[in-house]
């Protein structure tokens, strides 16, 4: 027990590793089998977490460094990279590598059954092991070059992924080719800024960077960088134009998914800034750029979202918009973060909400897409003017939809309306303003998701929907476990925040106590 | 469940025109203006027959209201009442021997009360109201009427 | 604009219509206690120039159709147009009630419903209550009778006697 | 929200038309892409019937195709049969007439502007103006012993006459008239909420409602100056000087809109009290019928022959009757047209653009009075097949109910 | 936005209802109505008085079944067929659930044996009730 | 847990029954006042005053019919969501001198929450009844609530934005700070004139809450018939009747609380029990002057305007009355 709590981190990261190359061979013997094994490796990948958080919670930040200098991480295409790997779990890397093992185990559950009559799915399965394995890395390693790694991996293994379902027809293809552009881009300026730091400290390890940060001209440019491409991973306004192709087109299993992904990112963005360079950036600024990003993607992802017809593209665009809280949120506690009193009085606080917000957004925004998934699943389109009174037929689904969206409306007892709370009482002493756009959003998004709920499920009954049945168990279970997590959460959130998310700030906020673990770990 | 003594203190009206000249129906309006009130009754025009308790039903009945009004009497909710308002709704009145009337109201739904009048004084048609009371404190009263009636019917 | 008094309108139109008039006359009538006079003309005109008799009036003054009386008689199938013209100013108004004779087995006549589009709504009355044919009548559905209603069944022909059968005596 | 085109059916049965009368809207968000009408809902058959029944007993049918203006059509009527006939009205029926006619407009124009106010959601508006009305109703139950239907008309005259005892209460009415009025035209024209509602809506231009044939004050709204009591002037009307009235006298502007119609309405009723006073003040003395006899009446008529036209103009247009009598004791043809016949196509281009919440007092500003539409004959419809449920069928379950609910 | 309703509205106020609160203000509720009229026919308790009609008011016929000489005049001009002639004794009956209180048959009876009167609560369960049958 | 804290706990159990019960007691009884009101005002005599009770009983007798369309278990849960949310906000609200049963840091947030929950609910319900009459009307409904939300949000968060300025470190969105501090002692003239801004937008706000006319447009009866509500009958209609009774006196105490919290017996300098007493009477009076301004008068004195009329008198006029109170309170801070 004691050496599986050891290398845990090393498990998290290998195991679903190990399973993507095992379960090809496995799809040579037993077909039907592989997604039941697949979904075990993340239900055990998961516990994993879920130990490792409990350690990383009592105990403080882990460091585990790979096997010295010889290691080698395999990439699919057979080459192999010299790498030495040290990974630096802290309270906030833990929480987002609890979302990744939450959302992948259901995800792949849920791909159970809804992926059944697909061929092929042996390489599907593969696939989101692999992106699982790359979002779990992103978030556990401590060094830059690994993150830029699996940030590598993380862009291909969804890009084949949102293909997967190219075979039909073209559009889930563009929509790949559009992330893969995308991706390249930010990967390349990504890959450059990590040169740039490399030109200048000759260590690629975040935290030594972050001790020896200058904040020189070139550090600068490498954070312009690194904001930019990982604001435009992560779907922020105005750089956000590849979520809706991207999201609508790839499976509902895989949206989920890639949701988690865009938080990852989200995640190394706030790393990036807090942990790397910290005060030593003129943090009004870069928070005001936060915040300004924050509320550009809230209204706008809004506003695009209530005309849009196609169920799925509807959803990712409040996908954009509620990033908007999470950079309102981050924003202004970054914004803040050189004035202690203010800090104190409500900048944490405005910090917990966004971080509390990127978990409640993987639940809820999850829990949406698996019911978008349901709903295709039986009707086939994600057409809303072609569905209607579904809520006849697919009382569950319907139960689950109208959980998650109230979730993210904001409406309580659930827990979208737990942050967002936080985020208004916090971020209205900064500049009232700024709280009563977010709760307009809300109610902007509370109407967007009515009318969903109208065209999808109420009305009578049509003709062609007479004889649609509620989806198999699988998908069943994997809506259910998010919406309860979704009411606890809602019901608890104190609990939530004073174990989970108070700390992961703190992780982001203290950068000297991130620098000083590693480098005295070293 | 059971016909108490609310019912009667708040008998929301559903006004159903089946083809009259509207002189009842504009004496149905007058019934709602400060001269008579009928909301001190409790009694509210609504405009739904699922909200209704009793009908107002005007008019001779022509046969293209008939299906209308037989869906609109099915609509609403049980318990309920119907008053016809005039003569023609009535008996047919002026209107007793057109091909395209086939009323009276009474050959379709059940009637609970008449008020005969062409048309009626607005007092007239409380009084109606009134005998819907007595009615219905007599069937609350003794279940006996209430057999009676269905006896009525089936024979 | 210029008001024409009944005399004049009826000279103009028998000026131009000639012999295609079949019978006039001016009907006047006495109002209030001055006794002041008011007209109704009445004309009949041969069904080809019906037509241009409205437009002889068009290009007096813009009329105003009142309404289409049908009559059966047994023989033919009398259309009486009410028109009136002038309105505007005190007694100059003139009634002229135009009438058609139309032969009873397929009656037709020209539409007047492109020159005057409120005439709509009365020929496809008489459309659907005396079968009669309006030419170019731009909306052939019927107005008052449903759709579904037959289409060789003319309720206000005289040899309509099924009507007496629906009514009922005693209620 | 959404973009989606719906088809909603209003009436027969709606709220909004206290008369059955259907249209089929098209409607894109709020607004209206296209207006069908379909009328026919209310048809008793009228003219049918008067073909078996006598002249006097018809009096009582026009009578009741239409109880709000229940004095238009049997004047209209009587008049048709009396030119028809050749029978003589004596000049104090002819007084009377017109002094129960004006009546009548007062009660019908305040009753339509409470309606009015009531589409608009207004019901303090609807309270107060027929509060108002209740006064000439009252009068009217005293001069003609009805409040509605008043059975005042007969062929050669009057039923009633109107005695010295009745002259000091008209005044009073008319004087109560006089006051209130002012309080009328700033209920309804000076009220922002009013004007909100009702400025630029529903417009019918002065081309439409010439080619439309619209009549009353629908068309005078619109600048038409269409009245028969100026244009060909009967009974009192021809002794004075009567004017036609368009919004333009109060706002100076002719727009076409439903507060155009408002203002022509108001406007009216003062006009109305005019009329009223200058015929109590020129009453003539004499008959109030040319024939007392009823039995004889009926002879006379029997032995009938000829065609008439009856005009009159009615609160809301020009009524007109024609008949057609030849000596049998029914008559022959008789063609009656209300002013709604004529201001249904008016409908379509008011209400095609305008939004969902525009249809009630568009269809109200016409002061539409379906009673009159739909009295063309119609033979029975085979469309009823949707019917489910026979009387009997029906009958049970409901005592069955109710019986279940009493216990 | 002091608009010309509110002060109407206010004056409305002030003053006192219009309402004629006929027969009573509001329903009993603590008794019924039964009870209530009954109380009324005993003089315990009183009711209000509709809007008073006036003279010559088109209520309920009354008949003087003594003099009608059978002419049958009054059938032939009552437009709604309300009179049915009793061919037996030569007299006539009136369904007022089909009168349409025209009074056209008064005008014309030769012996004037029918007449209007002021009565017009005539609200029946029954339509054919012997309080709806003048003979 | 020791024995008070259960013993609390109980208490509490019982304070939010007996809130409950009073919420709709007062709220169907002040609905019955506004219905006299009103009609006395149009020269009528009215109902009795406890018609709006004796309408709830006849509706709960009533047959509750299920449209073939509809859902059933939304369609029923729709009145139920309704009601209970709307008594939810009754927890928060302190009455005059009693404090509120359920005091939170955040409760005027959560209060604007679930002030739009019978909306949503009524939406839902609507639009799950399958009727078109229903479904427009659950679309104005929509289009009204969020036009409304946002002036209701600017009051809400201007106040909070405002009282934290004068106190620091006070639980700003918490009504009772609200309660102790009346928002007019802690501004100068000009923010002053700010407030009243704020509380006109309040006041227009409530009957878009309260579906009064003139924005009643969901519900037109002319026009749809009933609109939402057109398909429910007996007990849901019920319900709906009674959150709206609820909802009443939760905008009447709110008003209440953001604007006028103070308390009469100062005043009369009395204390102790008999104060507490006045007091309650006294907040009493307020909510019976607030809720005739903001609830009968207005819909006495107004036509309907229809949705687009409506939507843009809050989303503009009335957000911008709102911003313009936020500039005043803005500049009255800095000077
Ligand atoms: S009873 Fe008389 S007044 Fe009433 S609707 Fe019938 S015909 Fe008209
Ligand atoms: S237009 Fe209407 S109200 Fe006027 S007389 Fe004709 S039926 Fe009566
Ligand atoms: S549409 Fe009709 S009214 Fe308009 S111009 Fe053409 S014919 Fe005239
Ligand atoms: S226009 Fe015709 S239908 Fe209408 S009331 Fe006059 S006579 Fe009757
Ligand atoms: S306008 Fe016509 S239908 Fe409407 S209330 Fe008046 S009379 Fe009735
Ligand atoms: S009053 Fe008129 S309807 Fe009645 S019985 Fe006499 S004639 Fe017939
Ligand atoms: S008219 Fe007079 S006398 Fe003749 S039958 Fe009738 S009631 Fe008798
Ligand atoms: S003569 Fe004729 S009118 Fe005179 S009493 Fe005899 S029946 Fe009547």
């Amino acid at each position: 027990m004691n050496g599986i709590l050891m290398h845990a981190p090393a498990l998290v990261i290998a195991l679903p590793l190990l399973a993507a190359f095992v379960t090809p061979i496995l799809g040579r013997f037993n077909y039907k089998k592989i997604s039941w094994f697949v979904s075990a490796v993340f239900g055990v990948t998961l516990l994993l977490t879920l130990l490792m958080a409990g350690q990383i919670l009592t105990n403080g930040t882990i460091v585990y460094v790979f096997g010295g200098g010889e290691a080698g991480l395999a990439l699919p295409s057979g080459y192999t990279f010299p790498i030495r790997i040290i990974f630096q779990i802290d309270a906030m890397g833990i929480f987002m590598a609890l979302i990744t093992a939450v959302i992948s185990f259901l995800a792949a559950v849920y791909s159970i059954s809804y992926m059944e009559d697909y061929s092929g799915v042996d390489k599907y399965y593969t696939l989101l092991l692999l992106l699982a394995t790359s979002m779990f890395g992103m978030e556990l390693t401590g060094d830059i070059f690994n993150f830029f790694v699996f940030f590598e991996i993380s862009s291909i293994s969804s890009v084949a992924l949102i293909s997967f379902r190219s075979t039909f027809n073209g559009e889930p293809a563009e929509a790949a080719i559009k992330y893969m552009v995308i991706s390249s881009i930010s990967a390349l300026m990504v890959l450059f800024a990590i040169g740039l730091f490399y030109g200048q400290y000759g260590t690629l390890n975040m935290a030594a960077i972050a001790s020896f940060m200058q904040f020189t001209k070139l550090d600068k440019m490498a954070l312009i960088l690194f904001l930019t491409m990982l604001a435009m991973k992560s779907g922020a306004v105005p750089m956000h134009m590849w979520t809706p192709d991207a999201y609508s087109e790839a499976p509902s299993a895989i949206t989920v998914v890639l949701v988690a992904t865009s938080q990852a990112s989200l995640y190394a963005l706030f790393r990036i800034i807090f942990s790397l360079y910290n005060v030593t950036l003129n943090t009004v600024t870069v928070g005001w750029i936060l915040i300004i990003l924050g509320v550009l993607s809230m209204f706008i992802g809004v506003t695009m979202a209530v005309i849009q017809k196609d169920i799925k593209r509807l959803m990712a665009y409040h996908s954009i918009s509620q990033t908007g809280y999470m950079l309102l949120g981050v924003g202004v506690g970054l914004a803040v973060l050189a004035n202690p009193a203010a800090l104190a009085s409500y900048g944490i606080k405005a910090m917990e909400g966004g971080i509390f917000h990127i978990i409640n957004n993987a639940l809820y925004k999850g829990l949406l897409f698996l019911t978008a998934g349901a709903l295709f699943y039986r009707t086939g389109t994600r057409d809303l003017n072609k569905m209607g009174g579904l809520a006849h037929n697919m009382s569950y689904t319907t139960l689950f939809y109208i959980i998650g969206a109230a979730a993210i409306a904001g409406i309580p007892p659930f827990n979208g309306f737990a942050s967002k709370l936080i985020i208004y009482e916090s971020v209205y002493q900064f500049n009232p303003l700024l709280a009563i756009i977010a709760m307009l959003v809300s109610i902007l998004t509370l109407a967007s998701f009515v009318k969903i709920f109208h065209s999808a499920f109420l009305g009578p009954q049509l003709e062609q929907y007479k004889s649609v049945q509620e989806v198999p168990k699988s998908m069943v279970f994997a809506m259910a476990v998010l919406s309860i997590i979704i009411i606890f959460f809602g019901l608890f959130p104190n609990l939530i925040v004073k174990y989970i998310v108070h700390p992961a700030v703190m992780a982001l906020i203290n950068q000297s106590h991130y620098t000083s673990t590693i480098l005295g770990g070293m | 469940m059971k016909l108490d003594n609310y019912f009667d203190r708040s008998l929301w009206v559903f006004h159903l025109n089946t083809g009259s000249c509207n002189g009842c129906d504009i004496e149905i309006v007058a019934l709602l203006t400060p001269r008579y009130d009928v909301e001190r009754f409790g009694i509210k025009l609504v405009g739904t027959p699922r909200h209704a308790d009793v009908l107002l039903v005007t008019g001779p009945v022509n046969r293209k209201m008939l299906p209308r009004l037989k869906l609109i009497y099915e609509q609403t909710p049980d318990p309920k009442a119907v008053i016809v308002v005039g003569a023609c709704g009535t008996s047919g009145g002026v209107f007793y021997d057109s091909y395209n009337v086939v009323g009276p109201v009474d050959k379709h739904i059940p009637v609970d009360v008449y008020v005969p009048g062409c048309p009626v004084r607005p007092e007239a048609i409380i009084n109606g109201v009134l005998q819907a009371w007595l009615k219905l404190e007599r069937l609350r009263g003794s279940g006996a009427d209430i057999e009676k009636k269905i006896a009525e019917v089936n024979a | 604009m210029e008001f024409l008094n009944p005399k004049n309108l009826l000279s103009f139109l028998k000026e131009n219509l000639k012999d295609n008039i079949l019978d006039s006359h001016i009907a006047t009538g006495k109002a209030g206690i001055k006794e002041e006079e008011f007209y109704n003309i009445w004309l009949e005109v041969k069904k080809e120039k019906f037509r241009d008799t409205v437009k002889l009036l068009m290009s007096l003054h813009y009329p105003h159709i009142a309404i289409i009386v049908g009559n059966d008689t047994g023989e033919s199938i009398d259309l009486t147009y009410l028109f009136t013209l002038f309105y505007g100013e005190k007694f100059k108004e003139i009634s002229l009630n135009l009438k058609v004779s139309l032969e009873r087995e397929k009656p037709s006549i020209d539409s007047i419903t492109d020159l005057l589009p409120g005439a709509q709504t009365t020929e496809r009355e008489i459309k659907e209550m005396f079968g009669v044919e309006f030419i170019g009548l731009p909306e052939m559905r019927n107005i008052f009778l449903p759709e579904d209603f037959p289409k060789d069944v003319f309720p206000l022909r005289k040899e309509q006697k099924g009507l007496d059968e629906l009514v009922q005596q005693e209620s | 929200m959404s973009k989606t085109t719906y088809k909603i059916p209003i009436g027969p049965i709606h709220p909004s038309l206290a008369e059955p009368m259907t249209f089929n809207f098209e409607i894109t968000g709020e607004r209206i892409e296209r207006v069908d009408l379909v009328p026919g809902d209310n048809h008793r058959g009228i003219e049918f019937m008067g073909r078996n029944r006598n002249i006097i007993q018809i009096i009582y049918l026009a009578e009741r195709i239409c109880g709000i203006c229940s004095a238009s059509h049997p004047y209209a009527f009587c008049r048709a049969v009396e030119n028809a006939a050749g029978i003589e009205v004596p000049p104090r029926a002819e007084y009377i007439r017109v002094i129960i006619a004006e009546l009548e407009r007062i009660q019908s124009h305040i009753l339509w502007a409470g309606i009015a106010a009531e589409e608009l959601g207004f019901n303090s508006v609807l309270y107060l103006s027929w509060k108002v009305r209740e006064e000439v109703l009252d009068l009217l139950e005293l001069l003609t012993g009805n409040r509605i239907n008043y059975g005042m008309f007969m062929i050669g005259g009057v039923r009633r006459d109107i005695t010295e005892e009745h002259l000091p209460r008209i005044r009073k009415t008319l004087d109560y008239y006089k006051e209130t009025y002012q309080t009328l035209e700033n209920v309804f024209l000076k009220d922002p909420s009013i004007a909100i509602r009702t400025k630029n809506v529903g417009i019918l231009t002065y081309e439409q409602a010439l080619h439309l044939a619209s009549v009353g004050p629908t068309a005078r709204a619109s600048g038409i100056k269409k009245d028969i009591r100026q244009d060909q002037p009967y009974s009192a009307y021809a002794d004075m000087d009567i004017k036609a009235i368009t919004p333009d006298f109060f706002t100076g502007e002719v727009k076409g809109d439903v507060f155009d119609r408002i203002i022509v309405r108001i406007l009216e009723v003062a006009q109305s009290v005019e009329i009223i006073e200058y015929c109590l003040d020129n009453l003539p003395e004499g008959d109030i019928v040319s024939e007392p006899k009823l039995a004889k009446l009926l002879a006379v008529l029997k032995k009938a022959k000829g065609e008439g036209v009856g005009r009159h103009e009615a609160p809301r247009g020009e009524a007109i009757h024609y008949i057609k009598l030849n000596e049998s004791e029914n008559p022959e043809v008789w063609r009656a047209r209300a002013p709604t016949y004529n201001n249904l196509m008016s409908w379509i281009p008011m209400l095609q653009g305008q939004e969902i919440a525009d249809i009630p007092i568009v269809t109200a500003s016409i002061d539409p009075c379906i009673g009159c539409m739909d009295r063309v004959t119609l033979v029975e419809s085979k469309t009823n097949q949707q019917q489910v449920l026979t009387r009997e069928d029906l009958i049970k379950l409901s005592i069955a109910k109710t019986r279940r609910m009493m216990k | 936005m002091p608009t010309p309703l509110i002060w109407e509205l206010i004056k409305q106020l002030i003053r006192k209802p219009t309402t004629n609160c006929f027969p009573v203000k509001h329903h009993p509720g603590k008794i019924t109505v039964t009870e209530l009229i009954n109380k009324v026919q005993d003089g315990e308790a009183e009711i209000n008085a509709p809007v008073t009609v006036p003279e010559k008011f088109r209520g309920k016929i009354t008949y003087d079944r003594e003099k009608c000489i059978g002419c049958r005049l009054c059938i032939k001009v009552c437009p709604s067929r309300a009179i049915e002639f009793l061919p037996e004794d030569k007299k006539i009956k009136i369904r007022i659930d089909r009168c349409i209180f025209c009074s056209q048959c008064n005008d014309i009876c030769p012996v004037n044996v029918l007449s209007m009167s002021e009565d017009f609560l005539l609200a029946n369960e029954d339509r054919h009730a012997p309080e709806l049958i003048v003979k | 847990m020791s024995v008070s804290s259960i013993f609390i706990f109980i208490l509490k159990i019982l304070g939010t029954l007996l809130i409950a019960v009073l919420g709709v007691i007062i709220g169907l009884f002040y609905k019955g006042i506004d219905r006299k009101l009103a009609a006395l005002l149009q020269s009528r005599v009215g109902p009795p005053i406890r018609q709006p009770f004796l309408d709830f009983f006849k509706l709960m007798i009533k047959e509750n019919i299920v449209p073939k369309n509809a859902v059933p278990w939304i369609f029923n849960g729709a009145p139920v969501l309704a009601l209970v949310s709307t008594i939810t906000i009754l927890f928060y609200l302190p009455f005059g001198p009693i404090p509120a049963l359920f005091a939170n840091s955040g409760d005027l947030i959560l209060i604007v929450y679930l002030l739009a929950m019978p909306a949503v609910a009524l939406v839902t319900g609507g639009f799950s009844s399958g009727s078109s009459y229903a479904s427009i009307g659950a679309q104005r409904e929509m289009v009204l609530l969020m036009s409304y939300e946002l002036p209701l949000v600017t009051t809400v968060i201007v106040l909070g934005w405002r009282l934290n300025l004068a106190f620091p470190g006070l639980k700003v969105f918490s009504l009772a700070s609200f309660s102790t501090n009346p928002i007019w002692g802690i501004v100068g003239p000009l923010g002053f004139l700010g407030a009243i801004l704020l509380l006109f937008t309040l006041v227009i706000v409530t009957p878009a809450e309260l579906s009064v006319v003139p924005f009643d447009t969901p519900e037109a009866e002319t026009e749809l018939a009933g609109g939402v509500l057109v398909e429910y009958s007996g007990r849901n209609l019920a319900l709906f009747e009674l959150t709206n009774a609820v909802k009443m006196v939760v905008m009447g105490t709110l008003t209440i609380v953001l604007f006028f919290p103070y308390n009469i017996s100062p005043l009369l300098s009395l204390s102790g029990f008999p104060a507490y007493i006045m007091d309650i009477l006294f907040f009493f009076v307020k909510l019976f002057v607030v809720l005739f301004f903001e609830v009968t008068f207005i819909r006495v004195a107004l036509a309907r305007l229809k949705i687009d009329q409506a939507s843009s008198a809050y989303l503009i006029f009335l957000s911008v009355i709102g911003l313009i109170g936020l500039l005043f309170m803005a500049v009255d801070y800095l000077i």
